[in-house]
C-alpha cells in the first residue's frame, strides 16, 4: 500500500483531539454557566467540569501565532483546544486555577478574551483584498476596524442579548451576511466595463448574457469583434456576469463600497430565522479605517442595546417597534434603495394599516 | 303571465331551510314576469346538468355610457326565449346603502315594469344589481331611473361604483366623514366611471377605520382606510366598570395588543401611544372606555385586487397619515398623476396594483412625486441587488450623483 | 334643460335617506351595545339612542320582498332602512318598544334577524349559474345549503369571534373570497376544449397567448385553421383565456366543484389582514344541497369555535396552533395541492424548524 | 529572508487598536516568507488605490482531486513576483474543529515550507484555510499533509467540507452527535467531495440544536438540526431558584415563548409541549432548570444558500422529526434520489434550493417519493393556481383519477 498514492482518506477522526474529560463526559453534560466574559464552565451529570476560555482572533493567522496557541494550550489544558464556528479559539481547561494565568497570556500576545453570552462575537468574514478577485472592499482591515471600535462588546457582556455581525466582500456573500444582526457588504455601483479586445477569447457570450438575472446583457459585434453589450439601467452590479467572465470587470475605486444590512438572525431561538434587510445604502470604502462603517456600526450597536428589551435580537427589536420608528430613531434616511424591487418585492410593502405616529 | 311554473324539483329543495329563499324570490318574481319563469327553467336545468348556461357578453349598454351594463345571452334561446338577452344594469347606489322605503319603492316600479324584477341587493362592488333584461329595456330602464335621480355604476376598464361603510352615520369610530367622501368622488370622477379608457378596472372603498367594514384593503385599488395619530381615548371609569364586571383585561385586550404597547396592572390601563399601531382591537373589546384619539383622517393605501393574473393583492401604504377634507384636493392630485401614468404605461388587463409590481414601487413614486417613506413598507429589501443610479465617471471627477444620496 | 338628456349625476345624495336621528347626531355617537343577536344600540353624545335591527338576506331579491322591507321601514321606523356591506337589511328604529313587534314581522316573511358580533354573518357571493358565463359552481344555491346549516350561528352569538365566509363562482372572485376566514370557490380541473372551429373568427390570437399565466397556450394551425393548442401539463385552469376568448371553455360538468380556503381576514383588529389558504383542493358539484361542502365547512366552523380562545379569527387561531395541528385536527388529508407552486412559492415553505410533534 | 519590510503606512494603522491584528499576523510570516513581504506590498496598494489587484483563478490542483484549491494569481506580477501564483488550499478541518496543539504543529510545519505561512483558521466552510503557495507546491503540500492525515476539503461543484457544532464534545443541548454525523458524512461522500460532479456546490452542516451554532439553515444545502419530539425536562427546584434569584420568568421566559404555550403562577412552570415550536428559548434562558426532551433526533431541511442568483434562501423542511442513528441510511438514500434527480434536471450553477422553486417543491418530493405533509409548509399555498392532475374524461366515465384524491 505505501506506493500507492493515498488519497480520499478525509480528515483525521476528531476523537484523537478530544481532551479525556471530554471523552469521559461526552454526551452528559448538563448545564453550563458564564463565570465571567469569555470564560464558561460546563457541568457535567458526573460533577466533572471543563472550562472554557474563548479567546478573539484575527482568523487570518501566522503559523507563528498558531504556534503560540499551541504552545499555551500545553501549558494550560494538555494541549487542547478547538475553535468556534466564528472563528474565535477556545481552550479547554479542567483546573480553575488555570484560567486567570491563561488570560494573562494570552493578553500578552495581544489576544482579548470574550465574546461569550450577550456580547459580539467575532465577525465572520471572507478574503477581500488579500485572496479574491471578486471583492468590492477589504474584508479584514474592515473587520479590524470595527472590532476595535466594539472592542469593550466583546470583552463585557451588557448587551440585551447576542449581537453577529458578518462581512462579504461581494454579493456572493461568502459567510452569514444574509442572516446576521448587522452585515457589512462589499458592493460595486458601476456596470462592468466590458473588454470587447478579449472577452470573446475567454468567455462564451451565450453564458455571459444568460449569466444575467435583469437580462441586461446582449450579444453584440464591437469593433468587428464578437462581444456583448450592456444596458447601465438594469444593471443592479450582482456581478454574476463577472463571476463566469472575468472580461466584465465591475471593480472601481470611485464607485465601490460597502452597504450595512440589519435584523437577520439564524437560531430559532423565540423568532425564526430571518434575513437581514438594507439599512445603509452606500458607504465609501475609506481604508485604512473605514471611519464612516466604524461609526454607523456603532450607532447601530448602541442605539439597540439601550432600546431592546431582554434577549432581544437586533431584527426582533426592530421587528416590534417596526421600521418606521427604527429609521427615525437611527436618523437613517429611507430612500428608494431600500424598496426592494427584486422578483418578490411586492410581498415587501406595507400591507395593512398597522403604523405608528 | 298566469303560465304555469317550470317543474323545479331540485330548486324546490332550496326553499327549504331556515335562511331566506332565492328560489322563493325568483319563484316571486316568475309570477308576475315570464323572465322569472324561464329563469327558473334555466337554473334547474343547470343543477341537472351542473353547467352553466351563459354565454360571454356582447357590448350593451346606454348612450353615452361605455359601462354598467353586462350583456348576457343563454345558450339555449330556443327553450328559454324570455331571457335570450338577460343583460344585468349596475345602478350606483347611495353612500352607505341607506335608503328611504319611497326610493325602493322607485326602483322597484321601474324594475317591475323594465326588467325581471329581480335585483341583488347589492352586487359585491356595492351596486343596485337588476338583475336581467332585454337589449330594448335599457335605455328607457335608464331614462325612468333618471327620474327617480338614480344613475348608473361602473363596469369594464373605468372608475367602478365607490362605496364606504356608514361611517359617522351610525358608527362612533369613524375617523372621517366617509359617506361624504365617497359621494365626493364618486361626483368628481363621473367621466372615467361612465366612460372605460383605463387599462383595466379601478375601485376606490371607504372605511372609517381600521376594521375596514368594507373589505376596502382587499377589494379596492384605492383604499382610504381612517385612522388617528395621537392618543387613545381613555374613559378610566369605564375601564374599571369593564374590569369589575369580569372582563380580564390582561389576556382579552393587553395580550392580544399587536403593538405590544399596553399595561394593565389591576387598576390602571396605560396604553403607551408611540408603538400603538392602531389596530382597533382595544377599542373593538371595550367600546365604552376606549375611543380613538381626536387628531383623526386616513391612511391611503393603493393596488389590492383578486388573482387573475399575477396573483391577489392587499393594498399597500402610500400616504400612512392625511387629513380627510373636502375637497380632498391632493388625494385627488396624486390620483391623477397615478392614472396618467397608468394609462401611459400600463398594459392592457394590468391593475395598478399589479402595474406598481412591474415597474417597482420605487420608480413609481419618482413618477408620481411622492417621496419613499419607511411606512410604505413592511421591511427593507432583503436581496443586494439595487438599482444604484448614480456613478461617478473617472473620466471626469465631478460628482455625478444625484441628490438621492 | 328638459329636452338635453341627463347623464353623470350620480347617486341621489345620501343626506337625503338619513333618518332625522342620524342627521341629529351624525359624528357623535359615542359607544354601541349589543342587546341581543341582531340587534344593537347606539348612543350619541347627546344621550339619543339608535336600535338597529339585522336581518338576514339572500340578496337576490325580488322587487316584491324589497317592498315587503319598505313596508315594515314605514310600520317601525319611519321608512328608513339600510343595507349592509354584507348585503343584510338593517332596519334603523328610534322606539326600543318596536324592535320585538318588527322582528316577529321579519320571521313571518321568512328573515331571521342576527349577523351581529361574534356570530356568522350572511355570505358575500356572486351570479353563479343564475347570470354569469364563467361560472363553475353556482353561487345562491350553496350560499343557501350552507345558511341554512349555519343558521344558529346567525341567530347566536356563542362564536369565539367573527366568522366571514364568502363564496365564489370562479377564480374572477367577485368579492371577499381571498380574505375570507373561509371561503367556498369555484374551480375547473379540465383544461380548455379549444372550439377550432369558431376561435379565429371570435378571438385574436396573440391576446390568447398572451393571456395564459403559464404560457400553456400556443398558436396553432388545426384542420387548416387559425387556432391555438394547450399544452394541458401546464394548466391550472385559471380560465384567463376563456375571460379573453369565448372559444376556450372549461365548464365540465363531471369535473367542475369547489375548493375551501381558510384563514383569510381583512381587518387590522390584531392581526393584519391575510389571504385565505387552500384547506380542501376539490369537493364535487352536488346540487341542489351540495351535502360534501355544507358538512365540510360545518366541520370546520365547529373545529375552530371549540379551540379558538376568544377574539381569535380562524386564521390566528391556526397561526397560532400551528397548520400541521391544524390538517391533524381537521383530519384534511395535505397534499401536493396544498403546497404553492406559483411565483413566490419558496416563500410559503417552512424556513426554520419552529415545529410543533 | 532578511529583506526589509515594504513601507505600509496604511497596514501599520491596523497594527492599532485592542483587536488582533491580521497586518501583525502577515508581517510575522513576512519576516519568514517573501511571499508575505510582497502581500503585504501588494495590499498596501489596493488600499492606496482602493481595488483589489487578484485575477480570475484558472485551473490548478492536486492530482486526482477535482477541487479544493483555489487558483489565484495577481495582476501585477512584475511588481510582486513572490505571490504571482497565490493559491490556497483547503484542508478538510476535524469534526468540531477540536485539535491538539501537536495536530496543529504539524499543519504549520508543512506550510511554512510549503506556503506563505498565512492561513485562516478556518474559511467560512469551515476548511482549514492554507493561504497562498505557488503551482509547483500544491502536491508537495498534499503529500506532507497526507503523513499527517489531514485530506483535502472542497470547492467548484461538489460536495463542500461539512462542518458541525461541537455537540455533545461539549454542548448539554446537543439532541444527536452532530460530529459523529459529520464525519460519518465526510468520509461517505469523499468522492463527491473531491471530484466536482453536480450543477453546482452542495454543503452539510450539523447543528446539535435549533439555536444552530453552524449557521446550517442559511448556510448549507442540506441543513441537520437536532431537536426532540416529546417534553421539555423540568427541574422544579431549579425553577424555584431562578425565581429566588429574581428572574422575571413571566416577561423573560413566558413571555418570550412563541409557542404560547407556557404558564408560570409564581410557583410552577407549566409546558403545554403540544403546542411547543422546539425554539430552544426557555432552555437557553433557565440552562439548569429545563433540558430538551429525551427522545432526541433531528429536523432535515434542505436549501439554503447566499443570493448569487435567484436571491438568497434558508432552508425549508423536509422531514420533521428523524432519529439520527449511524450509519444514518435513510437519510443517505433520500441525498443520493435527491442528488440522482438534482444532477439529471438541475441548470448548471443552480443550487439544489433553486432547483426545487423552479420545479416546485411538490414535483420534488414527487420524484424522490417522500409524502408532502404540512410541515413543509409555512402556509398551504393563498393563490387558486392548482395544478389539478388527474381528471374525468367525458367519452369514458371511467375514474380517470388517480391516487392522490
Ligand atoms: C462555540 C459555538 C459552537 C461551535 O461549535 O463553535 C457556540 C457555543 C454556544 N452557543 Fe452558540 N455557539 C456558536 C455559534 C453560534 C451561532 C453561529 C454564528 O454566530 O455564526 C449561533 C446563531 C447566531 C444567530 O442566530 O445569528 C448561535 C446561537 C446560539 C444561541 C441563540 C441566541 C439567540 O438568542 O438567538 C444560544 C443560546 C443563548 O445564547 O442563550 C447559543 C448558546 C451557545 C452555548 C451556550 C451552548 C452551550 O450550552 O454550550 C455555547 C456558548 C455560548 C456563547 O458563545 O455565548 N448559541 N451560536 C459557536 C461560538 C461562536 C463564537 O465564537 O462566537
Ligand atoms: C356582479 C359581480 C358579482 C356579484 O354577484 O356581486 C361581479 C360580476 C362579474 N365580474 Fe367581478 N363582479 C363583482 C365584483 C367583483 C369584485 C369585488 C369588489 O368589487 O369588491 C372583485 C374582486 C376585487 C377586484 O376588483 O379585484 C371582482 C373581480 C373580478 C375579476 C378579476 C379582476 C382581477 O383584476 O383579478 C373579473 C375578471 C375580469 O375583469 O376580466 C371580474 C369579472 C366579472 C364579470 C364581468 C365576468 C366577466 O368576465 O365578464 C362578472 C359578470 C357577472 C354577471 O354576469 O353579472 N370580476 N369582481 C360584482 C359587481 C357588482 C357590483 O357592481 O356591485
Ligand atoms: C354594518 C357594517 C358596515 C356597513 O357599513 O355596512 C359593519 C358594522 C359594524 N362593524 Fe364591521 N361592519 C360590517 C362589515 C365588516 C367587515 C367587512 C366584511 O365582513 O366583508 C369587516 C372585515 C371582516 C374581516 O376582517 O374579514 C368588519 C370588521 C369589523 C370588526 C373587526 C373584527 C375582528 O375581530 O377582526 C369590528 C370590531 C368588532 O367586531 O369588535 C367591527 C365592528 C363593527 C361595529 C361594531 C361598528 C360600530 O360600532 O357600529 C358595527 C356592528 C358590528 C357587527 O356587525 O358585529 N367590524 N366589519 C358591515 C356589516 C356587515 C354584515 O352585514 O355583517
Ligand atoms: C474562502 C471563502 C471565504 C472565506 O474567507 O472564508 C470563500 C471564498 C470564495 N467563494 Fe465562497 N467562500 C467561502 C464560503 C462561502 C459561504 C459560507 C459557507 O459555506 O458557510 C458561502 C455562502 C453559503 C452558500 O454556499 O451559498 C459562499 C458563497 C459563495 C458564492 C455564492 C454561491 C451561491 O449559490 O449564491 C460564490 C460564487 C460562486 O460559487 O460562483 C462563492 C465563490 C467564492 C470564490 C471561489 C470566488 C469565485 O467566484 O471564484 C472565493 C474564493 C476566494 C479566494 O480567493 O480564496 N462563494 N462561500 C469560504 C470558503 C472557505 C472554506 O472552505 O472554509
Ligand atoms: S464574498 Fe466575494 S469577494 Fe469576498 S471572498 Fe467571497 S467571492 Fe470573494
Ligand atoms: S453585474 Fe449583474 S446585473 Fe449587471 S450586467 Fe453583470 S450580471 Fe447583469
Ligand atoms: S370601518 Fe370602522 S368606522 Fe366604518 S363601520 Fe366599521 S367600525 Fe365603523
Ligand atoms: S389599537 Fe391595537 S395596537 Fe393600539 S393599543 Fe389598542 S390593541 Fe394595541
Ligand atoms: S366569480 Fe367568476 S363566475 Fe362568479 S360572478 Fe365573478 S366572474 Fe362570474
Ligand atoms: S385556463 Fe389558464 S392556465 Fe389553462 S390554458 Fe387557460 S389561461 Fe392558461
Ligand atoms: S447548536 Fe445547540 S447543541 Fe450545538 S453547540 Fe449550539 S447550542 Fe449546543
Ligand atoms: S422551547 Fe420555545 S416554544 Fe418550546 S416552550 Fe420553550 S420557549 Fe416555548
Amino acid at each position: 500500500m505505501a506506493d500507492e498514492r493515498r488519497t480520499d482518506y478525509g480528515p483525521p477522526h476528531y476523537e484523537k483531539f478530544l481532551p479525556p474529560i471530554i471523552k469521559e463526559n461526552y454526551g452528559k453534560w448538563k448545564y453550563h454557566e458564564l463565570l465571567k466574559p469569555g470564560v464558561m464552565v460546563h457541568v457535567s451529570e458526573s460533577g466533572a467540569k471543563l472550562f472554557t476560555v474563548r479567546a478573539g482572533s484575527p482568523r487570518l493567522m501566522s503559523v507563528d501565532k498558531i504556534r503560540m496557541y499551541a504552545d499555551l494550550a500545553d501549558k494550560y489544558c494538555g494541549g487542547y483546544l478547538r475553535f468556534t464556528s466564528r472563528h474565535n479559539v477556545e481552550f479547554l481547561l479542567t483546573e480553575q486555577s488555570n484560567i486567570d494565568p491563561l488570560i494573562d497570556d494570552l493578553k500578552k500576545i495581544g489576544h482579548p478574551v470574550g465574546g461569550i453570552a450577550n456580547s459580539i462575537s467575532a465577525i465572520v468574514h471572507t478574503q477581500g483584498w488579500i485572496h479574491c478577485h471578486s471583492a468590492a472592499t477589504d474584508a479584514s482591515g474592515v473587520v479590524k476596524a470595527v472590532m476595535d471600535d466594539l472592542y469593550e462588546y466583546f470583552t463585557e457582556t451588557k448587551l440585551p442579548g447576542k449581537l453577529r455581525i458578518a462581512l462579504a466582500c461581494c454579493l456572493n456573500m461568502c459567510g452569514a451576511v444574509h442572516c446576521s444582526d448587522i452585515a457589512i457588504l462589499g458592493i460595486h455601483r458601476r456596470p462592468p466595463k466590458v473588454d470587447h479586445e478579449n472577452l470573446y477569447k475567454m468567455c462564451e457570450i451565450p453564458n455571459v448574457s444568460a449569466s444575467c438575472p435583469t437580462a441586461a446583457i446582449r450579444p453584440a459585434t464591437v469593433d468587428g469583434k464578437a462581444s456583448v453589450e450592456v444596458d447601465e439601467d438594469r444593471c443592479m452590479f450582482c456581478a454574476n456576469c463577472f463571476t463566469v467572465c472575468p472580461a466584465m470587470p465591475l471593480a472601481d475605486p470611485l464607485n465601490d463600497g460597502v452597504s450595512i444590512w440589519v435584523g437577520g438572525k439564524v437560531s430559532n431561538a423565540r423568532h425564526e430565522p430571518m434575513f437581514s434587510k438594507l439599512a445603509i445604502p452606500f458607504l465609501p470604502n475609506n481604508p485604512p479605517r473605514w471611519p464612516e462603517v466604524t461609526s454607523a456600526i456603532r450607532k447601530l450597536v448602541e442605539l439597540w442595546a439601550s432600546n431592546a428589551r431582554k434577549y432581544e435580537r437586533m431584527g426582533e427589536w426592530i421587528e416590534r417597534i417596526g421600521w418606521p420608528k427604527f429609521f427615525q430613531m437611527s436618523g437613517i434616511e429611507f430612500q428608494k434603495e431600500h424598496i426592494d424591487d427584486f422578483k418578490h418585492a411586492g410581498l415587501t410593502f406595507k400591507r395593512s394599516t398597522h403604523l405608528t405616529f | 303571465m298566469a303560465d304555469a311554473l317550470p317543474k323545479t324539483p331540485m330548486l324546490d329543495e332550496l326553499e327549504k331551510g331556515g335562511w331566506p329563499s332565492f328560489v322563493t324570490e325568483i319563484k316571486l318574481a316568475a309570477e308576475k314576469n315570464p323572465m322569472g319563469k324561464d329563469l327558473l327553467g334555466l337554473l334547474e336545468r343547470s343543477y341537472k346538468e351542473k353547467i352553466g348556461h351563459w354565454k360571454h357578453g356582447g357590448i350593451v349598454g346606454v348612450m353615452g355610457y361605455g359601462g354598467g351594463v353586462i350583456g348576457r345571452y343563454n345558450d339555449l334561446p330556443e327553450e328559454y326565449p324570455n331571457i335570450s338577452h338577460f343583460h344585468t344594469m349596475r345602478i350606483n347606489q347611495p353612500a352607505g346603502w341607506f335608503y328611504t322605503s319611497e326610493a325602493l319603492r322607485g326602483i322597484c316600479d321601474i324594475w317591475e315594469k323594465r326588467g325581471s324584477g329581480l335585483t341583488n341587493m347589492h352586487g359585491s362592488t356595492g351596486d343596485i344589481i337588476l338583475l336581467g333584461t332585454s337589449t330594448d329595456q335599457l335605455e328607457p330602464t335608464f331614462q325612468d331611473l333618471a327620474k327617480i335621480d338614480f344613475d348608473i355604476g361602473g363596469s369594464g376598464s373605468d372608475v367602478r361604483t365607490p362605496s364606504c361603510c356608514c361611517g359617522m352615520a351610525r358608527c362612533e369610530w369613524a375617523c372621517y366623514d366617509t359617506m361624504a367622501a365617497c359621494y365626493d368622488f364618486t361626483m368628481t370622477y363621473q367621466d372615467e366611471l361612465h366612460r372605460p379608457a383605463f387599462p383595466y378596472k379601478f375601485k376606490f372603498k371607504f372605511s372609517g377605520c381600521p376594521n375596514d367594514c368594507v373589505a376596502s384593503i382587499a377589494r379596492s385599488d384605492m383604499s382610504i382606510i381612517g385612522t388617528w395619530r395621537d392618543e387613545i381615548q381613555i374613559d378610566k371609569d369605564a375601564v374599571k366598570e369593564y374590569a369589575d364586571s369580569g372582563m380580564d383585561i390582561d389576556s382579552d385586550v393587553v395580550g392580544n395588543c399587536p403593538g405590544k404597547c399596553m399595561a394593565w396592572d389591576g387598576k390602571e390601563l396605560k396604553i403607551n401611544d408611540k408603538f400603538c399601531v392602531h389596530c382597533m382591537h382595544c377599542i373593538n373589546a371595550m367600546p365604552k372606555a376606549l375611543r380613538p384619539g381626536k387628531d383623526r383622517g386616513a391612511t391611503i393605501l393603493i393596488g389590492s385586487k383578486a388573482p387573475i393574473v399575477e396573483g391577489a393583492l392587499l393594498s399597500s401604504v402610500l400616504i400612512p397619515f392625511i387629513k380627510m377634507e373636502p375637497p380632498y384636493q391632493e388625494i385627488k392630485d396624486l390620483v391623477d398623476k397615478m392614472w396618467d401614468l397608468w394609462c401611459e404605461e400600463g398594459k392592457n388587463r394590468e391593475r395598478i396594483g399589479e402595474f406598481i409590481q412591474r415597474i417597482g414601487l420605487g420608480n413609481f413614486l419618482d413618477e408620481i412625486e411622492v417621496d419613499p417613506i419607511p411606512e410604505m413598507v413592511a421591511h427593507p429589501r432583503e436581496n443586494p441587488y439595487v438599482f444604484y443610479e448614480d456613478y461617478y465617471e473617472d473620466e471626469d471627477e465631478d460628482d455625478e450623483e444625484g441628490d438621492d444620496e
